[in-house]
């Protein structure tokens, strides 16, 4: 029963992170929740019984992306000012 | 002879590229274009009935020659020959010669293919190739007027192509097949043959210059250069004429809702036509509209082989000397417009060269002993006869029309020699024997090729057959009242015309003008309608639908729907309603 | 040991490895041309093994499926792997001029990475038609997606980068749908070989919803209308040998591998509805490609514009390969034309637009833009690649005889012959239109311009690449014969099997 | 433009959105229900080839099923993915404006508490990525996550300020990044030669190739993950694309 309630709050959390991550409008923000969505995807992989995909899901998709990620976002904002402010869709 | 036939689409291909490469230079085009015409002429003259399947395209395309066929070839290889020839003099010093040669070379390659053409499929392909092709010949002396009539020209034979693509499709799926021999059978035995048989009428009626769908035509014909003009009226014209002959359900069943219609307007365009090109000024266009009129005495005749299917062999033999007597002789009047400016300022070159156009004219209007008189008796007794209402039309209409030609073709004259006085002196191009060669040919040939050229017959048949008629003296005299009539009227007219007042000149292309004032009033009655919107919810989307329809009317719409599909809200929506659809579709 | 299959994909990876470690100048021509020279060999080879002896299989690691990776190659195979050597075979020779001659024009990355990402491209095409197992088949979609994008930055403009980024994106949605659509499978017949799962009973919703996400994701990745939103972006701002590789060869990959699932693990024919709605989508994507490259003024634009009209026609397989709800196959006695002709389209098309783009190379290169009012005088000062351009134009436009002639003549038959004449109808509108923008295209190469401008001048070489690809995309519409052997060999439509 | 336009594009942009709300909500949810209910439908029971996968582990060479599929049963797959990997870089340095670390400055050395702990942690982490590398053999581990840890190395040394990659020469880098799928390559190849099947690895020695190849990619899957934070467009030097045109090519 506790097993099946913490899965169900995993996917509700990682889905309302995703929602968050898409929507957020200040980049930094959006990348920070990134990092969390992938730690808990890592939980959720775990939780799958695949611990091999747990461990990368955890050192590539929170870690090196976010570092990749973070800088980015820290050197667009240092150099340009450049915030998401919606509007460029059509961009990525 | 199948190398012949091979040759006679592959050779103007081969040379349309070539030219367009600059392998070939201005006076070789020339030619190249003589050389190329060659083998359908050699095809028409010499050639018995055959078929030939195309066996490396292993596709099942299927090209010959049959007797009507042989006719068309005649007439439409003598035209491109001689304008292929009196071009590479004329256009010599053309900066954009060698595009003018290759849209030339191109047409050719459409025109010949599709009188070739013995299924529905390459019939289709070579006459938009022709279409498509033709529109580079008529945009060629760039400026206002040809960018006009080019517009004009392209819209009408889109339409043209979609209502006979149409036509062709609704008699394929009626199950007529894609043989060109079976297809008329198979028109007259669909069930819905009138409705087939209008779509093809009017769709190949833009190429054949068929009232009410023939307004690109004198808007087109004058302003394309003046060898050009020759094949679009003389041969190109004959295209939609060898389309109605090869497709049309004739002489297989009466055609009773769209047959009356047909004649009808046959016989508004051969009359109107010929009236309202006697009020013209410029030549060409006076010739323009005179083609019109004559294509209209053929439409008649086509109306009458709809009502009556066992007359059409006879109509049949009579319309092919009627085409290729007409295409010779609007040929040779068109060169004539040339051959005019550069002969003035020369006396006697001056007076040979009215002479060989009265001589054209003569024979367009039927003056025995030329070669107009027997098509023009030809074809009335073929559709003359017992109970034939639309045959009695016929017969009556071509004394009249006679008449009208004689009008319309007068005055032409009348403007050319006016032209030949003011002209004096005035062209760069001097009058070359190989300028002048190919305008007589044609002239002699429009005079004699009646005589010449034996009517098409079906021995297999027991229907009554065609056959060259003579001439006797009371036939003559038939033919020469309308001729002399004609000549007083215009000469009345003149008159009357100089005592009064300068009139501005009606202004070629006649409907168009009211087919725009109708468009433009349904646009502005469009734009003034407000629609109502009440509740908030639905105002919303009243600015959306009128934006729209502002940016229709400026053609945006295209563009602000491909933005909006680029934009990722938009493009994710699209993916999942595409997975959604696919999986509801097995499902349902 | 000589295995054609095998090296068909192993030459371009040793190619490109050595080119990746040897960028220098000295090395890049030696390899480029041993790395071409091997793989036509295998492909020669494979061709000549399946012609003679049947379809071929080979287990990979050892391991015969289910656990293991196959290989296979049928007759659809070969022929995919002969137009993709031919035409990429012909692109490397303008590369190789184009980025050793043309060298002032380039970015230096462009000059050191173009031959490893290539080989690679190449490589991994080739492993998507030999491959038998669907997750290999997704991740060799993934190599090729990367190579493309990576390929499309190569010039170093911003635009550029847009586009691959929005190509990237628009790709990785495709690549994932698919993936899930793998997952699926995977669940449902526990086992990923493509014989395998054909051999398997199916129905069931699993099925359905992989159907639906692998089809609408191979679908996007083909650029297929309404997804073609990334397509004229990304192959046009790419550098001409990018973008012909691009239009002619890689969006052919994702439409193989949905053409394989219809027919090999779904059973397509029995979807009649999901028939007509991809043939539909395929109609729309002619009218609307080719209405939107009447309104280009930008040659590549307008030739990506036709790509997105001409993926169109490939789609018409569907409805004509498909049953009718009452059982019997809609152009029984015709589907032999149906699959000939789709595929006999994707070769003309391929050599076409390859020959297009890469004059559009050559037009750049020379004019320095590529908007067609510039374009003015084009047919004298370069007759050659003029010359291509009106020549492909015409296979495009199917005018007889070309390979776009007989593609569509064998279509417009299977067409007639299955009573589905709408079809005809767009083919024919789609036709009409072509010709309107390879005619509004050369309109400008046909205006002499008086005033002498100055122009870079272009080698013969490069013109040549672009001459020779035009030539055959006209020439392969004269022999039908070979092509319709090599392509039920091994039977790759087995639609004749079922009742 | 007055203010009656300014209300109609606000209406029209208003109404668009509900549009678009609406259809891709509604999209949407059809989507997640028609995936429900196909997993809903799955069939029961074990899964796939797991089963036949653990009966032939004792012919692959190592004792760990995930491992076996990756570089036994299926290491064409895992093959192209490291071509995945290669390809990344490649597209990286294509951004860069060239295929070499030359211009890529040393970074300023940051403060020292920072380094000391680089220096304390670089060992442990290079131990980790060891272990991981061997763990792979009988339980989750392996090359990717070794690569991953040994990468992020390599990049704490190069964010640190001290000597790391970009101290290596060009044709070095190109050969550590590339040694991966030359391992691959090298071993299809031979296998053919051998007289084998393509990548078929002989029961007796599966277990010390695969170590091998496993080394050779985790030193590519590190030295990729490094360069990819060494060459990202915030690093010192210029890329190749200004930012500027970027933006405003996005804008149109």
């Amino acid at each position: 029963m506790t097993a099946l309630l913490f899965d169900v709050l995993l996917a509700l959390m990682l889905t309302v992170l995703a929602w968050r991550v898409v929507t957020t409008r200040e980049l930094l923000q959006s990348v920070v929740l990134f990092i969390a969505y992938g730690l808990l995807m890592a939980i959720a992989w775990t939780r799958l019984d695949a611990p091999d995909i747990a461990l990368a899901e955890a050192a590539i998709g929170a870690g090196l992306m976010g570092v990749l990620l973070l800088d980015t976002a820290g050197e667009l904002r240092r150099r340009h000012g450049w915030r998401s402010e919606g509007g460029d869709d059509d961009t990525a | 002879m199948n190398h012949l036939l091979t040759l006679a689409i592959l050779l103007p291909a081969i040379g349309s590229l070539a030219v367009f490469s600059r392998f070939i230079g201005a006076r070789a085009s020339g030619v190249v274009c003589a050389v190329a015409a060659a083998p359908a002429l050699l095809l028409g003259l010499f050639a018995s009935t055959m078929e030939h399947d195309v066996a490396w395209m292993l596709l099942g395309a299927t090209f010959g020659v049959d007797p009507v066929s042989r006719i068309f070839l005649i007439f439409t290889g003598a035209l491109w020959m001689a304008c292929g020839l009196y071009s590479a003099s004329t256009m010599r010093s053309d900066p954009r010669r060698s595009a003018y040669f290759f849209f030339f070379l191109l047409s050719m390659t459409g025109n010949f293919g599709l009188l070739l053409a013995r299924d529905v499929g390459a019939f289709y392909c070579f006459f938009a190739l022709m279409t498509f092709a033709a529109y580079g010949l008529v945009v060629h002396e760039r400026g206002a007027g040809p960018r006009r009539a080019g517009r004009v020209y392209i819209v009408m034979s889109i339409l043209g192509e979609l209502l006979l693509l149409a036509g062709l499709i609704f008699a394929v799926a009626a199950g007529a097949g894609i043989d060109m021999a079976d297809f008329a059978s198979g028109v007259a035995a669909a069930p819905n043959q009138e409705l087939i048989t209008a779509l093809l009428f009017f769709g190949l009626g833009v190429k054949a210059g068929a009232i009410p769908v023939h307004v690109w035509l004198p808007l087109a014909h004058p302003v394309a250069p003046t060898p050009a003009s020759a094949v679009l009226s003389g041969a190109m014209i004959k295209a939609g004429l060898f389309g109605w002959i090869v497709m049309l359900p004739l002489g297989w069943s009466p055609a009773p809702a769209i047959a009356p219609l047909v004649v009808t307007l046959g016989l508004l365009g051969a009359f109107g036509a010929a009236i309202y090109g006697a009020l013209q000024r410029d030549p060409k266009t006076i010739l323009a509209y005179s083609s019109v009129s004559q294509m209209s005495v053929m439409v008649v005749a086509i109306g009458a082989g709809l009502m009556a299917p066992d007359r059409w062999p006879l109509i049949l033999g009579a319309l092919a000397i009627y085409a290729c007597s007409h295409g010779f002789a609007k040929g040779a009047l068109f060169l004539g417009v040339a051959v005019a400016k550069q002969a003035a300022g020369r006396d006697m070159l001056r007076r040979m060269t009215m002479m060989g156009l009265a001589l054209a004219a003569l024979t367009i209007a039927g003056a025995p002993p030329l070669g107009g008189a027997i098509a023009k008796k030809s074809l009335k007794a073929a559709a003359a006869g017992p109970e034939s209402p639309s045959g009695d039309a016929l017969a009556l209409l071509i004394p009249l029309t006679a008449i009208m030609t004689t009008v319309v073709l007068g005055k032409f004259i009348l403007v050319m020699a006016g032209a030949m006085r003011t002209n004096e002196g005035k062209s760069a191009v001097r009058l070359s024997p190989w300028m002048a060669a190919p305008w007589l040919t044609l002239t002699l040939g429009a005079a004699a090729a009646a005589w010449l050229i034996a009517p098409p017959t079906e021995p297999m048949t027991d229907a009554p057959q065609p056959t060259i008629p003579s001439l006797s003296a009371g036939d003559a005299l038939a033919a020469l009242w309308p001729i002399a009539l004609g000549v007083l009227v215009l000469a009345i007219t003149m008159r009357l015309a100089r005592s009064l007042p300068k009139a501005p000149a009606a202004p070629a292309g006649d409907l168009l003008s009211l087919y725009t004032l109708a468009s433009r009033a349904t646009v502005a009655a469009g734009r003034r309608t407000r629609l109502p919107g009440p509740a908030r919810w639905k105002l919303d989307f009243v600015p959306l639908v009128l934006d729209s329809i502002e940016q229709s009317r400026r053609g945006e719409t295209l563009t602000n729907i491909e933005r909006a599909m680029k934009t990722w809200p938009v493009a994710g929506a699209v993916f999942v309603m595409i997975v959604i659809t696919l999986a509801a579709m097995i499902i349902l | 040991m000589i295995e054609p299959m095998a090296w068909c994909i192993l030459a371009p990876f040793i190619g490109a490895s050595l080119a990746f470690l040897l960028p220098g100048r000295v090395w890049r021509r030696p390899i480029a041309i041993g790395a071409i020279g091997a793989t036509l060999a295998s492909v020669w080879m494979l061709t000549s093994q399946v012609w003679n002896s049947g379809a071929q299989r080979m287990d990979l690691s050892g391991w015969p499926a289910p656990l293991g990776i196959g290989l296979a190659a049928d007759g659809f195979s070969v022929f995919m792997i002969v137009m993709t050597g031919v035409v990429g075979s012909l692109i490397g020779a303008y590369a190789l001029w184009h980025y050793s001659d043309l060298s002032d024009a380039t970015e230096p990355a462009e000059r050191r990475l173009f031959w490893p990402l290539w080989l690679i491209l190449w490589g991994s095409l080739n492993a998507i038609y030999l491959s038998s197992d669907i997750f290999n088949i997704y991740v060799a979609l993934e190599v090729i997606t990367l190579a493309a994008v990576a390929l499309i930055t190569l010039s170093g403009k911003a635009e550029a980068l847009v586009a691959a980024m929005r190509y990237l994106l628009a790709a990785f949605l495709g690549s994932l749908s698919y993936l899930m659509g793998v997952a699926l499978l995977y669940a449902t017949h526990g086992a990923l070989d493509l014989v395998i799962i054909a051999d398997q009973e199916r129905a069931g919703l699993p099925e359905v919803g992989a159907f639906a996400l692998m089809a609408t994701g191979l679908a996007l990745k083909t650029a297929l209308f309404p997804m073609h939103f990334w397509l004229p972006p990304a192959h046009s701002k790419a550098a001409a040998p990018v973008s012909a590789i691009l239009s002619a060869l890689v969006v052919k990959a994702s439409f193989y591998v949905l053409l394989r699932l219809w027919f090999g693990v779904f059973d397509g024919p029995a979807m009649y509805a999901v028939g007509i709605l991809l043939g539909t989508l395929g109609s729309a994507a002619i009218i609307w490609g080719a209405f939107q490259a009447l309104r280009q003024m930008s040659l590549k634009l307008l030739i990506a514009h036709s790509t997105v009209a001409q993926i169109g026609y490939l789609f018409l397989i569907f409805p004509l390969t498909a049953r009718r709800p009452s059982g019997e196959l809609a152009a029984a006695g015709w589907i032999t034309e149906a699959c000939t002709g789709v595929s006999y389209h994707a070769l003309s098309h391929a050599l076409a637009k390859a020959a297009m783009f890469l004059g559009a190379g050559v037009v750049l290169h020379v004019y320095g833009s590529d908007l067609l009012t510039n374009m003015r005088g084009m047919s004298r000062r370069l007759p050659i690649t003029t010359f291509a351009l009106a020549i492909a134009g015409v296979s495009l436009m199917g005018l007889p005889p070309s390979g776009g002639f007989a593609a569509k003549w064998l279509i417009v038959t299977a067409a007639l012959g299955a009573g589905q004449w709408w079809w005809v109808l767009v083919i024919l509108i789609g036709g009409l239109l072509t010709a309107g923008y390879i005619f509004l295209m050369l309109r400008w190469a046909f205006i002499s311009e008086d005033a002498p401008i100055q122009l870079r001048p272009a080698n013969m070489p490069i013109q040549l690449a672009a001459l020779a690809l035009a030539l055959l995309s006209v020439l392969v519409g004269f022999r039908l014969e070979e092509p319709f052997q090599l392509l039920v060999i091994g039977d790759p439509f087995p639609i004749f099997d079922l009742p | 433009m007055t203010r009656h336009d300014a209300t109609l594009r606000r209406r029209r942009r208003r109404a668009l959105l509900r549009v678009r709300i609406v259809v891709a909500g509604a999209g949407a949810l059809a989507l997640a229900l028609l995936l429900v209910a196909a997993v809903l439908e799955l069939p029961e029971g074990p899964l796939g080839l797991a089963e036949e996968a653990a009966a032939q582990l004792a012919h692959t060479g190592v004792d760990h099923a995930v491992t076996a599929v990756l570089l036994n049963y299926r290491s064409y797959d895992t093959w192209l993915e490291v071509g995945v990997l290669l390809l990344a870089v490649m597209a990286i340095f294509a951004l860069r404006g060239g295929a070499h670390l030359e211009n890529v400055r040393p970074a300023p050395r940051r403060d020292p508490l920072l380094t000391w702990l680089t220096r304390l942690l670089i060992p442990m982490l290079t131990l980790t990525a060891g272990y991981l590398l061997w763990l792979g053999k009988f339980a989750p581990g392996g090359a990717f996550q070794a690569g991953v840890v040994l990468g992020a190395a390599g990049a704490m040394l190069r964010l640190s300020g001290t000597p790391s990659l970009d101290r290596i020469g060009d044709v070095a880098i190109r050969i550590l990044l590339a040694v991966g799928f030359l391992a691959f390559l090298v071993a299809a190849v031979a296998t053919r030669l051998a007289g084998l099947d393509m990548l078929e690895l002989p029961p007796g020695r599966a277990g010390d190739i695969i170590l091998m190849v496993e080394t050779l990619a985790t030193i590519s899957i590190a030295t990729t993950c490094a360069v990819l934070v060494m060459a990202m467009p915030g690093a010192e030097s210029p890329p190749a694309i200004a930012a500027k045109d970027v933006r405003k090519e996005a804008r149109t």
